[in-house]
């Protein structure tokens, strides 16, 4: 799967990269995250216990960083084996552009998903996706900026919301502008893959 | 570590030691050696598996053996009163050539006795194809599958079964 | 007697009573003492290096006995498996024959690939050691996509294979055909994927094995279509075990459809691992493996054109086809689409030139091989696709149109461009019955009266021709094929009467032991229920080819009336001692030799007496006994045809499409037992049915993980995804087997995808989709209606 | 499946203690999503709990305006009870095309609901009706229930005990099946009750989610022509082999129209 976005984030190009290469952040963000440590400058061990519905499933990742380049972005590599579940593997490629006072954050993903999970589960990798994503990313954004800025740059509209009712899930999603998970996701994009692993 | 269970199958009483994870398709097959019930798939959805557990159609891939403790569970082989005298639904299917490789077979008859039961030995073709969604059979086609349940009810009415 | 049980009968099956009293005897079913079990580890990877393999940690778990792993099969020198028949390229070369070990080396090529074989004391304790075995993969570039795998720069799969070319094969001389179209009034273009199966026989396959350190004999059990078969490729090409210290067992097989023709990984490797375990072993698939790992039917992706005349004469086929044959060539792969595919591109027509291109290719996916109807379904579909485009083209009736190209009745036998050589037939009257029973005069009515519920109603029509019932060992030979094509069979009377027939064909569904015990009951007045049917198990019966393509009864039948003549001709011989006759004067009916214009009478029991109590019998003569052997090769194949209509509606809102009449004309030749191969019929549609609108294989294009790999996105035909079928038949006896029968087992499926797919469009196209791709599930259709109306409207 | 330890409780409070002690203890209801689960090694659970053994979670009773169908409740038993039958007819049509027959004789309410697969069909009625879901500790409302993909109001070791639906003047369910697995690709619910009308969306979005459009037109014009032209944004929808999340939100469309002239005949 290949996923490809903008996020807006209320904060200095500076603070998100920073908070992008923090691992105090990104464990207190990715939903389940038992541990992630740094191992090096470039690379980080994640370990995440995982429950969606009825699955779970235990993780254990590699994140990799590369082409660093402060604070203009850098690329994020990392892959993760959940054991009978399946595994994850992808990269990230991450750039940030100041926006007045703001940051924009652009992303290209590039993600496999594979092993039982794949076989047996693939009517819910796309919602899965979006869940942690959306858990991820909503406390990213507070952490890092502050409440996410609605509508940001991202080229989708959010859904209409007077066609949908507030407490469901879509549209709820919508009107924070779900789309952007797909950013905020960014920083552990590959973390985050992994969790998609434990469908 | 084990767990003892006890059951009545076919109308005998059984019991084994099992694990608690040991489904009761494995129990029947393994522990009691009777074959007769299936496993085709791995994701509870072919049916083949299919037994009665106090009288009910139950995927017995999809059921721990030790949830039918106490329980009355009716097999494949339970079904004929002797070797010439078989289940009507089983002479159904024999006199209208509905099992071809015979595997998905003492799934769909017990789903079928099941069927014909709870709608009261009145069924019709859309009825009877609608309710045969958790069995699947990669022989025959249905047709004659169709046809056999068909003739079955009645049969079952009069016999009594 | 036999009136009610001979040739023509709809006799209940002797196989019956066991199958529905839960006494059937499957593989799995198997008790066997101290039996160990193995599970398979299996890549989760399309494509990657293995850099190393730990199964230390594995080793020490809980049941553990053993674990294996490709070095060691490597160690001790296990062969790799086999591709069995050569097809030679537009070159003369043979294909490119890459390895393809029991076990993966260094690189695994598909999800499923095996890695490591874990044997314990319980199939749990199986499962949990392999998740202890550390793998390190690097992942490679994955090829899965057919439509590109041949593409410069795409990822390469075998070094033996550049640019994942198996071969680029040819048949028909291009020119010819070229010059055909130049003359055409009219061309039909047509694009097509003939989308990927997976067969899902109810049974998954499971072998067992155990190894006899007494006698240094093995012993396996497999799901096997072709035990003999298999035991030849085991002994010669893979382990290496002499024939006859290797004893193959096929008991009852729950399905089969081709999936279990082939010689895989996993019976070899339970074989193998048996005598270095020293006890039993004993497999069996998960669906999930068995979605993975059984070999995987069609995957064309074909480019057609026909040429017509002004008056809808066919003048000339062009079809370029692609097929996919996965990451390992398997047993019979090659074949499938050159010998089986573009030899049946003629159809039922008299098509003067066709010239077929087929390039196979290699993809990082499970292998593709023989799936019910094998080449011919995937012909069928291109021919019957293309005649009905043609028809919607220059807007004439389909059944017109075919009619108009038909072979003549009087054309047989009939040479077509494409090598072949048809026996028999007589398609118009089939047409005609279709039709009748369809009541295609009536379909407009019907269309108009759906359209008033919202509905779009099509009708669709597929004629079909088959080649089966394989086939002359010459032509085999000729064409590449490793093995003979005839079949074996043994008449073994017992001093009592009662009769066995050893065969080397197998049952797995298709009813051989009622139907081949009618054929005995019918020739030798034996009752049937003294007629036992023993198949699928080397020690036992005469070694024989199995059960494929149609050919039981056209060949191993055949070969049951050859050993039912000898027995005949034995008989006669004690019964003109008996009756103190000539031989010359003894005539045999209805089970009783009799001198004609006499009283004299010994029935073929007495007979059979004589010859092992042989008290007054020719010693000097005639041996004792009667055991009657004989193998039959055929002189062609057998060419059952016929003509299926589907009618279907289509809901536009949803995209769904409901069948709501479907009939099937068949021409089998005689036909043995009716109530049987109706059955055989009614299976063949649905599969050609779930083609159609249901199945398919799917792999991440990216990624080359299944995504189809289970039930719960693999969608299977249920009862309610079909009606109930209006079948007739009309025969031309096939003029080169003494039973006069063609094959029945596949006809279903080939012709079906193309009825189906025909009334789909003609359904559609009102509102302008001219292409629906296969299977036309309710997302597909609901997008070509939606891709279509801006257009339309 | 790994092997775990397994529990029948016979009461409630027994059930509760035992989820409470352990990290990865499970309760089990029908079963039919938890051993599938489990067959696939995709959960290891220390304990499960089966609530099979517990008396009086089963059964189906009409009080007041309301049919109160306890959490153990077989999906054939609901489908084949007279009282929903004859009080809310939507909801026996509902639990008799969930899963196949040998699910519905297994399969429970309280597990389904609890489970809250984006797929189910229960959560489209639970929130259509806005019934309220009873609980060892408390009840929810249907509407602060279902908070996203297998995501509940329901606390750890909070077991859904009934589930109490108010009986709907007009309401149907309609369902288009995944073709493979039968589960809902999408289903619409349509209920006007006494507290208005309501539209529920199952299997479209990571969670049952409610259509407000619709019910704001079908409470002018209970009537599939209101709701026409009422387009489902397919952003965020589910997207799979079988249905893009465009299709679904033209299904979705689909579905409710038909699912009223259904509430109507």
């Amino acid at each position: 799967m290949e996923i490809k976005g903008e996020y807006k984030i209320p904060a200095s190009r500076e603070k998100v990269f920073a908070a992008l290469n923090d691992p105090a952040v990104l464990q207190a963000c990715i939903p389940g995250c038992e541990s992630l440590e740094k191992v090096s400058d470039t690379e980080m061990k994640a370990k995440v216990r995982m429950r969606i519905g009825p699955v779970s499933a235990s993780f254990s990742g590699k994140v990799t960083l590369s082409d660093i380049d402060p604070p203009n972005g850098y690329k994020i590599s990392g892959e993760g084996q959940g054991g009978a579940a399946g595994f994850a593997k992808g990269g990230a490629v991450v750039a940030l552009r100041e926006d007045g006072a703001d940051t924009v954050l652009n992303y290209n993903v590039d993600a496999q998903v594979g092993g039982k999970i794949a076989q047996v589960g693939a009517r819910l990798i796309d919602g899965t996706a979006r869940k942690l994503a959306d858990e991820f990313f909503g406390k990213f954004a507070s952490t890092v900026g502050g409440p996410a800025l609605a509508g940001a740059a991202s080229d989708a509209p959010p859904a209409a919301p007077e066609t949908v009712s507030p407490p469901s899930p879509p549209p709820a999603a919508a009107q924070r502008g779900y789309r952007h998970w797909l950013v905020i996701g960014i920083g552990a994009a590959v973390l985050i893959l992994i969790f998609l692993a434990s469908r | 570590m084990t767990i003892p269970v006890a059951m009545t199958v076919n109308g005998k009483p059984v019991s084994g030691k099992v694990e608690a994870r040991t489904l009761l398709v494995q129990f029947l097959r393994e522990h009691l050696g009777m074959t007769g019930t299936h496993v085709g798939c791995d994701t509870s959805q072919c049916g083949a598996c299919v037994v009665h557990v106090d009288g009910k159609s139950v995927k017995s891939c999809t059921i721990l053996a030790v949830q039918a403790e106490g329980a009355k569970v009716t097999t494949i082989e339970g079904l004929a009163e002797s070797a010439e005298k078989l289940h009507p639904m089983q002479e159904a299917f024999r006199e209208n050539h509905a099992l071809q490789c015979g595997f998905c077979t003492p799934g769909m008859v017990m789903s079928a006795i099941d069927m014909v039961k709870r709608h009261n030995y009145q069924l019709d073709e859309a009825t009877v194809r609608r309710e045969l969604e958790g069995n699947l059979c990669r022989c025959t086609g249905y047709h004659n599958i169709v046809k056999a349940i068909l003739a079955a009810a009645p049969a079952m009415k009069s016999a009594g079964v | 007697m036999t009136a009610q049980t001979g040739i023509g009968a709809r006799v209940k099956r002797k196989e019956d009573q066991r199958f529905l009293t839960g006494t059937g005897r499957y593989v799995d079913d198997l008790p066997l003492a101290r039996a160990t079990y193995a599970h398979f580890l299996r890549s989760p990877h399309a494509h990657a290096k293995i850099k190393s393999i730990d199964t230390s940690a594995a080793a020490k778990m809980p049941g553990v006995v053993a674990i294996f792993t490709g070095k060691d099969t490597a160690d001790a020198k296990v062969g790799g498996l086999i591709c069995g028949w050569v097809v030679k390229d537009k070159h003369g070369q043979p294909h490119k024959a890459p390895p393809h070990p029991v076990m993966a080396l260094d690189t695994v090529r598909y999800v499923g690939d095996t890695v490591a074989m874990v044997v314990a004391n319980s199939h749990d304790e199986a499962k949990d050691a392999a998740e202890a075995i550390k793998v390190d993969y690097e992942m490679l570039p994955a090829n899965v996509d057919l439509a590109t795998a041949l593409d410069k720069g795409a990822p390469q799969i075998h070094a033996e294979a550049p640019g994942n070319l198996i071969y680029d094969w040819e048949l028909g001389v291009k020119a010819d055909v070229d010059a055909a179209f130049a003359k055409a009034a009219h061309v039909t273009k047509l694009d097509l994927v003939n989308n990927r199966l997976i067969p899902n026989a109810m049974e998954p396959r499971a072998a067992a094995a155990e190894y006899d350190k007494g006698t240094g004999n093995y012993t396996l059990w497999s799901t096997s279509q072709n035990p003999h078969v298999l035991r030849l490729i085991l002994s010669a090409f893979v382990l290496g075990i002499p024939e006859h210290k290797l004893r193959v067992i096929a008991p009852d097989v729950g399905g089969g459809f081709g999936s279990k023709i082939f010689c895989y990984n996993e019976e070899t490797m339970v074989t193998w691992a048996a005598s270095r375990v020293g006890r039993p072993i004993k497999w069996t698939a998960e669906r999930s493996e068995s979605f993975q790992t059984d070999a995987h039917g069609r995957d064309h992706v074909t480019h057609a054109e026909l040429a017509l005349d002004k008056d809808g004469k066919f003048l000339g086929l062009k079809v370029e086809t692609i097929a996919n044959m996965g990451a390992y060539l398997s047993t019979f792969s090659t074949a499938v689409p050159t010998y089986l595919y573009a030899t049946l591109l003629a159809g039922q027509y008299t098509t003067p030139v066709i010239y077929a291109n087929v390039k196979a290719a290699l993809t990082n996916t499970a292998p593709v091989d023989a799936y019910r109807g094998a080449g011919r379904p995937e012909a069928t579909f291109v021919i019957e696709s293309i005649v009905s485009k043609a028809a919607k083209e220059l807007k004439m009736d389909p059944a017109e149109l075919r009619r108009k190209n038909f072979i003549p009745a009087n054309a047989f036998p009939y040479q077509t461009p494409v090598a072949l050589q048809y026996d028999s037939g007589n398609y118009p009257p089939i047409i005609d019955e279709a039709i009748k029973i369809a009541d295609y005069k009536g379909f407009e009515a019907r269309r108009a009266e759906a359209k008033s519920r919202g509905k779009l109603r099509g009708i669709g029509f597929s004629s079909y021709i088959e080649a089966c019932g394989l086939g002359p060992s010459r032509v085999i030979g000729q064409l590449g094929g490793g093995v003979g094509q005839w079949e074996s069979a043994e008449l073994r009377f017992n001093p009592t009467g009662n009769v066995q027939i050893l065969t080397g064909a197998h049952s797995h569904g298709q009813s051989h032991e009622t139907t081949f015990a009618q054929v005995v009951s019918d020739k030798l007045g034996v009752p049937i229920e003294n007629i036992e049917v023993v198949h699928g198990d080397t020690a036992t019966t005469p070694f024989g080819m199995g059960s494929y393509g149609s050919r039981s009864l056209a060949v191993g039948g055949s070969a049951i009336v050859k050993a039912a003549d000898k027995i005949i001709a034995k008989g006669k011989k004690i019964a003109a001692h008996l009756m103190e006759a000539s031989v010359a004067d003894v005539v045999f009916e209805g089970g009783t030799f009799k001198v004609a214009g006499t009283d004299k009478a010994v029935p073929l029991g007495q007979a059979v007496f004589a010859a092992y109590v042989p008290h007054n019998y020719p010693l000097e003569e005639l041996e004792p006994g009667m055991d009657e052997n004989a193998f039959y090769d055929p002189s062609n194949f057998v060419y059952p045809a016929g003509t299926q209509i589907c009618e279907v509606e289509v809901d536009p809102d949803t995209g769904e499409v409901e069948i709501v009449n479907f009939t099937a004309v068949d021409d089998f030749g005689n036909i043995v037992n009716p109530m049987i191969v109706e059955g055989q019929v009614h299976g063949g549609i649905v599969q050609g049915v779930g083609q159609a609108l249901l199945e398919n294989a799917v792999y991440d294009k990216e990624t080359g993980q299944l995504v189809s790999g289970s039930y719960m996105d693999y969608t299977m035909p249920r009862a309610d995804d079909v009606p109930s079928f209006k079948l007739g038949n009309k025969v031309t006896p096939c003029p080169h087997n003494p039973l006069g029968v063609k094959g029945c087992g596949e006809a279903g499926a080939i012709a079906a995808p193309a009825a189906v797919m025909n009334a789909v469009h003609d359904a559609l196209a009102p509102v302008g989709v001219s292409h629906v791709p296969m299977p036309a599930t309710p997302l597909n259709v609901w997008q070509a209606i939606h891709g279509a109306r801006p257009a339309a409207e | 499946m790994y092997d775990f330890h397994y529990h029948r409780p016979k009461t409630l409070a027994d059930a509760v203690n035992l989820l409470k002690g352990k990290d990865e203890a499970r309760p089990m209801s029908g079963g039919m999503t938890l051993i599938p689960t489990l067959k696939q090694r995709l959960a290891k659970p220390s304990d499960v709990v089966d609530l099979g053994g517990i008396k009086d979670l089963a059964g189906i009773k009409v009080e007041g305006n309301n049919v109160v169908i306890g959490g153990m409740t077989r999906h054939a038993d609901v489908a084949s009870s007279a009282d929903v039958k004859s009080a809310i007819p939507a909801l026996a049509h509902l639990a008799g095309h969930i899963g196949d027959p040998a699910v519905r004789n297994r399969g429970t309410i309280g597990g389904s609901v609890a489970n809250n697969d984006p797929a189910a069909d229960y959560p489209a009625a639970v929130l259509a009706l806005g019934a309220t879901i009873t609980t060892n500790t408390g009840k929810h409302a249907a509407d602060s229930f279902f908070k996203g993909l297998f995501e509940t109001a329901l606390s750890d070791g909070e077991l859904i005990t009934s589930i109490s639906f108010p009986k709907a003047e007009k309401a149907a369910y309609m369902k288009f099946p995944n073709p493979a697995s039968r589960y809902a690709m999408v289903g619409v619910f349509v209920a006007k009750t006494a507290a208005g009308v309501r539209v529920a969306v199952t299997g479209a979005g990571p969670s049952v989610f409610r259509v407000k459009a619709m019910e704001d037109a079908l409470a002018k014009n209970f009537s599939s022509a209101a709701i026409k032209d009422i387009k489902i944004p397919a952003d965020g929808l589910n997207s799979d082999i079988h249905a893009s999340a465009e299709y679904r939100a033209h299904l979705v469309n689909v579905m409710a129209r038909r699912a009223v002239d259904a509430a109507t005949k």
